[in-house]
């Protein structure tokens, strides 16, 4: 049995860590922006999902838990990939569609792998994923390896049945799965309200006695603190938490969506809630970063986002003759 | 005529089948708010209401057994499933039940239940969004499976489907929403089980149905620029499928190629192989070919999806292959 | 609007109404032990579940909805269609695999179908009849008939995604369906304790806000009560009502079943319940019968059920040429 | 040799992979304190503890996915689903995930997952618990299928699927598990993609898989009795096919029946006659026939159920229409 390592709580992190966290949701924001103006500029096609609003939440999450416990996600992925460290450059490089993208230019937007740093994957159906969390799990909890999993999935999920069963499974077999839920209220453009008999997302939970909080998503350190606690008890062998973030997402489902569904005051009371905002207000007010600091942390993402798309851009695509490559994997 | 996009011949017949008939009610992930994720169903719910242009929940299997239900109940429903992918989740709904309801009960239900959905890859939407899986439908007995190419086919296939008693999967390739055809202002139908011949020949007979009609018609052109005269049919209807007019154009051509989409291994493509060697045997100069997706999940990058797709040179060089 | 009917309260049963309740228990029990007799003898085949030790569900729900209230039902139906007053010996004459059955030998066991008393079949893949009960819903609903939809299903079936699927879909658009759960505690051979991290089944309707209650389903007037008011709620249009009915079935699974998951006292002392001796004691306590109705209840449906026997062993079988015909409806 | 029955062939090697490898472990509705609908892993749960032999829930989808997600994580799991009918309920798992990880993450991943699931109709089950559903499995690109016929076969494929790193699907038709044949004690494996050739002859070929061997060998007699020698071949996997094996046969007999349990129209009995005739259509002296299925679903009568099953008259009546 591995030793259960822990993350240190949110008022232990020291000046650094904090800084990491402003600089984490930068880099999702801008990598976002650069990949919206490539798909703009049609270097990027298929459906592109940006992650810009959300932030705090991959950045909160993903800075609570080891370096080694397995994150899968859904198509909305880009900012849990970059947050757990996957090379900007190949992720752009994916969303290019080139060979040396994260999944050799073969997944695309909604289907990031990197199983070295234990991102376990973009899955596009919606909820299709929850069952895997559960096998991930279970093959922890019987190698006895005191990793977790890091399941995180969108609100729209969670009236799919397999929601249902993977919640009941987790519970029963007292899986180590963190499951959280990004609420934006918003499945495309199904405002939650609408198709959910009960809209506090983590009450859900409660039908499987698993046990369940809300947080404010908009809040990095709220993210990392209740990520942190559920982790750590998720880590103890006692089953399965549940998390409900609370978000939103400032662009349009995907590249395509117009909008119609919501209201332009609405998108614009979320706006002021900017997790990248507010968290560098707390950080200068409580004078751990200045001015200055946060220019230089702006040129250096402005430089990481750059580079990626260099990098991207000037990737070879994958030759035709490679299409029947990895349908099987090689006899072992 | 006028020429409308095939979007539009949807809108129209779907618009007139809500207004002719107050039974008639519509279900699917984000057809009322958004409009439908193919802009089918735009404006829709401002002009019928909530209680007629329903957005469900993202639950695809509830979605459709609801369906069967209200078919049942006395209802006329039309569900969308965004596309086709999502239709494995509502896949035993659709097989066990929408299907097999009339015969397990002895005649005494029936299910006139219209299910639409988009197919088809080519836009980059990579592994998990880009299936052809009509096949799969076209083998149950109990459905009846449409497949339009043309607006023309769009609306008088819609049409036949919201009168037939059974259910009826209504297949709509992403790549032909936009594309334009004549469709004439009166009402008609098509029936089912009629295929078309959209170009007469008599080198070579290529099948197609819904985008891949499409291919096959391109294939023709670069054939005919080598001086071959190739017939192009387009299915319209999977199951049933019009058999006679597949062996009508065989023995006129002798030759044969069937384009598809969908996987060539164990694909629907197959079967009419095998039913023009059944019933043509004696007619074919060589074995009927096949042009079709290959064997692999849908890449994200383009060239690789192209390359994964049929292609026209991959038809014309499969047809003189023949000659 | 069709004018709302209403059954009358318990304790506005009259003596023919509490004496019909037995009657109807008595008939499931003899008929389900003459079918399981015919099983031994080869008239039945296939899969073929019995009801017995069940029968106050049934008898009890069912007495408290109205004729032409829908019912839809599991693979276990056979005491539901007796009950809804579908003819005997066309229940069994579709065990037999007749022409005359009243799926006219297509379905069997597992298929009872009989439209004309609203009842709307027998279905054989765990839960998937509960999307279609709410569309039976909605169809009532929008047609304005005030009618309901009695849907049953097993303690099994609460773990399957559809479950989770069909209760948020029937609260979100308040559809007049009573989720009527019969927990037998077993779902083939697996105690529902290790598999379900929530055991009592109705807390789970409680996740999408649905009212919910657990009922005596051993004690009949107690079913008839608890249905009577829950139905009387589903068809004031608030929407969907939950109820779990705590019952056993005193044998296997199926036909095929040694059992050897169940320890022999578990059976026993739940036979100790069973509804029939116990409602014949009451009402024999309550003079409302005597030991001579008893007798001559007893020879009714011992009647009833050999008649039934034989119509359906004189019956026709289905001619091979019929293969093809249902496949598809007539066009219309 | 000793005769053991296919239930036994399987049992003992389930036991032997669970006792050579601490990672495999065992998930399926009822495998463990029933034993298993078919009595497969009887006594199993005792051996080797809840931990190793997992009874789940009633619920399809969250069974195939976590043992994905186990065979990603490191494990070796088997997950039997309890009759193929009910895979339905987890199509998207094994159509979406199992089949395409691999491909979709550039070979990062792999699935190393055998699910076993009965099949076949015969015994009255009706419609929603008769199906043959194989053929679908076979047109997956990243999926294996194994379908048994022998216990020898149960055994030798079975090794096979669990050296396999990708998934594999593994058919037991129930009409086999009580049948008897010769399996050697020691080890043995069969590669995937071999086919046997069970009974040779010169006259034609019966191309059965699985359950339908049996009623290819019984018309095979038939045949005999009216002087043709049939040659009888054993798929035994088919993704991979062997296609050389078909087509050495048909070159030989020049003529072929495919026989297969499930629906006719769309099935993969198609494929198999496609093949033959792209790739020996000089060879044949007429086409290929197929015998498969009625197009109906399943009734329970039992006079229906034997008319919509294939028999070894009708086999052997193709055969002879052939010569
Ligand atoms: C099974 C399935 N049904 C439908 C879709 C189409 N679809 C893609 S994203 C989406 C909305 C999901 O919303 P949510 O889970 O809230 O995530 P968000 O996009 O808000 O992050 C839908 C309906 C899908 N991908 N999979
Ligand atoms: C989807 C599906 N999975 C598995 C089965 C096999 N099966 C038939 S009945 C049953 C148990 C159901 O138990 P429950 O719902 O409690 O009903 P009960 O038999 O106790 O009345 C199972 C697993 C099935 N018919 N359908
Ligand atoms: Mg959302
Ligand atoms: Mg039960």
């Amino acid at each position: 049995m591995t030793q259960l390592a822990e993350k240190p709580t949110v008022k232990d992190l020291d000046k650094g860590q904090l800084i990491d966290l402003l600089r984490q949701m930068m880099l999702i924001r801008r990598f976002e922006e650069k990949a919206a103006e490539m798909y703009a500029r049609q270097r990027i096609a298929g459906f592109l999902h940006l992650y810009i609003g959300e932030e705090a939440v991959a950045a909160g999450a993903i800075a609570a838990i080891n370096h080694d416990d397995y994150i899968i996600s859904h198509y909305r992925e880009h900012g849990h990939a970059l947050a757990r460290g996957v090379d900007p450059g190949r992720v752009m490089a994916e969303l290019f569609g080139r060979e040396t993208g994260v999944s050799g230019g073969r997944g695309g937007s909604m289907h990031l792998f990197d199983v070295e740093r234990f991102f376990m994957g973009g899955y596009a159906i919606v909820a299709g994923h929850l069952p895997i969390a559960c096998g991930l799990a279970l093959a922890n909890q019987r190698l006895g390896n005191g990793r977790i999993v890091l399941c995180i999935f969108g609100d729209g999920a969670v009236n799919e049945g397999e929601f249902h069963e993977a919640l009941n499974l987790a519970a029963v077999w007292k899986l180590p799965v963190l499951f959280l839920c990004e609420n934006n209220f918003y499945g495309m453009g199904t405002d939650i309200r609408r198709v959910s008999s009960v809209i506090e997302v983590y009450k859900r939970a409660r039908a499987y006695a698993i046990p369940a909080e809300q947080v404010n998503g908009m809040n990095v350190l709220e993210m990392y603190e209740a990520t942190q606690r559920a982790a750590r008890r998720v880590r103890s062998g006692q089953g399965p938490v549940f998390l409900e973030a609370i978000t939103f997402r400032f662009r349009g489902h995907s590249m395509a969506d117009p909008e119609s569904y919501r209201r332009k005051e609405e998108v614009q009371e979320w706006r002021e809630l900017d997790p990248i905002v507010t968290f560098r207000q707390k950080l200068e007010q409580d004078g751990v970063i200045d001015e200055a600091t946060f220019q230089a942390l702006q040129a250096e993402v402005e430089e990481v986002v750059n580079e990626a798309t260099r990098f991207a851009e000037e990737s070879p695509k994958p030759p035709p003759e490679a299409l029947y490559r990895h349908v099987y994997e090689e006899e072992s | 005529m006028p020429e409308i996009t095939f979007r539009e011949a949807l809108r129209q017949t779907l618009r007139e089948e809500l207004l002719a008939d107050e039974r008639v009610i519509l279900m699917g992930e984000d057809i009322g708010a958004y409009g439908g994720s193919y802009a089918v169903t735009k404006g829709f719910l401002e002009d019928f209401g909530p209680d007629r242009i329903r957005d469900t929940p993202i639950s695809e299997s509830v979605i459709v057994g609801c369906g069967i239900g209200a078919a049942m109940g006395g209802l006329r429903p039309m569900v969308e499933l965004m596309t086709i992918n999502f239709s494995l989740l509502a896949f035993d709904q659709i097989v066990n039940n929408a299907a097999k309801l009339c015969y397990m009960s002895g005649g005494q239900i029936h299910v006139p239940l219209v299910i639409r959905m988009a197919s088809g890859a080519g836009s980059q939407l990579s592994s998990q969004h880009s299936h052809s899986l009509e096949g799969w439908y076209a083998h149950i007995p109990g459905l009846k499976v449409a497949v339009p190419y043309t607006p023309y086919d769009a609306r008088g296939l819609l049409k036949t489907a919201f009168r037939d008693p059974n259910p009826v999967i209504f297949i709509e390739h992403t790549a032909l929403y936009s594309r334009k055809g004549e469709v004439p202002e009166g009402d008609y139908s098509i029936p089912f089980g009629q295929a078309e011949v959209c170009r007469e020949g008599k080198d070579v007979t290529l099948i197609g149905y819904s985008g891949s009609v499409y291919q096959a018609n391109g294939a023709a052109d670069l054939l005919a620029e080598q001086g071959h005269q190739a017939e192009v049919l387009n299915l319209r209807t999977l199951r049933p499928l019009d058999v006679e007019a597949i062996v009508a154009s065989v023995r006129k051509t002798h030759r044969a190629v069937v384009v598809e989409d969908d996987w060539k291994f164990g694909g629907f493509a197959g079967e009419i192989a095998a039913i023009i060697m059944e019933q043509a045997f004696d007619e074919l100069d060589g074995p009927v070919a096949r042009v079709c997706g290959a064997d692999v999940p849908m890449p994200y990058a383009k060239e690789l999806e192209q390359a994964a797709l049929p292609s026209e040179r991959q038809i014309a060089d499969a047809a003189l292959a023949l000659m």
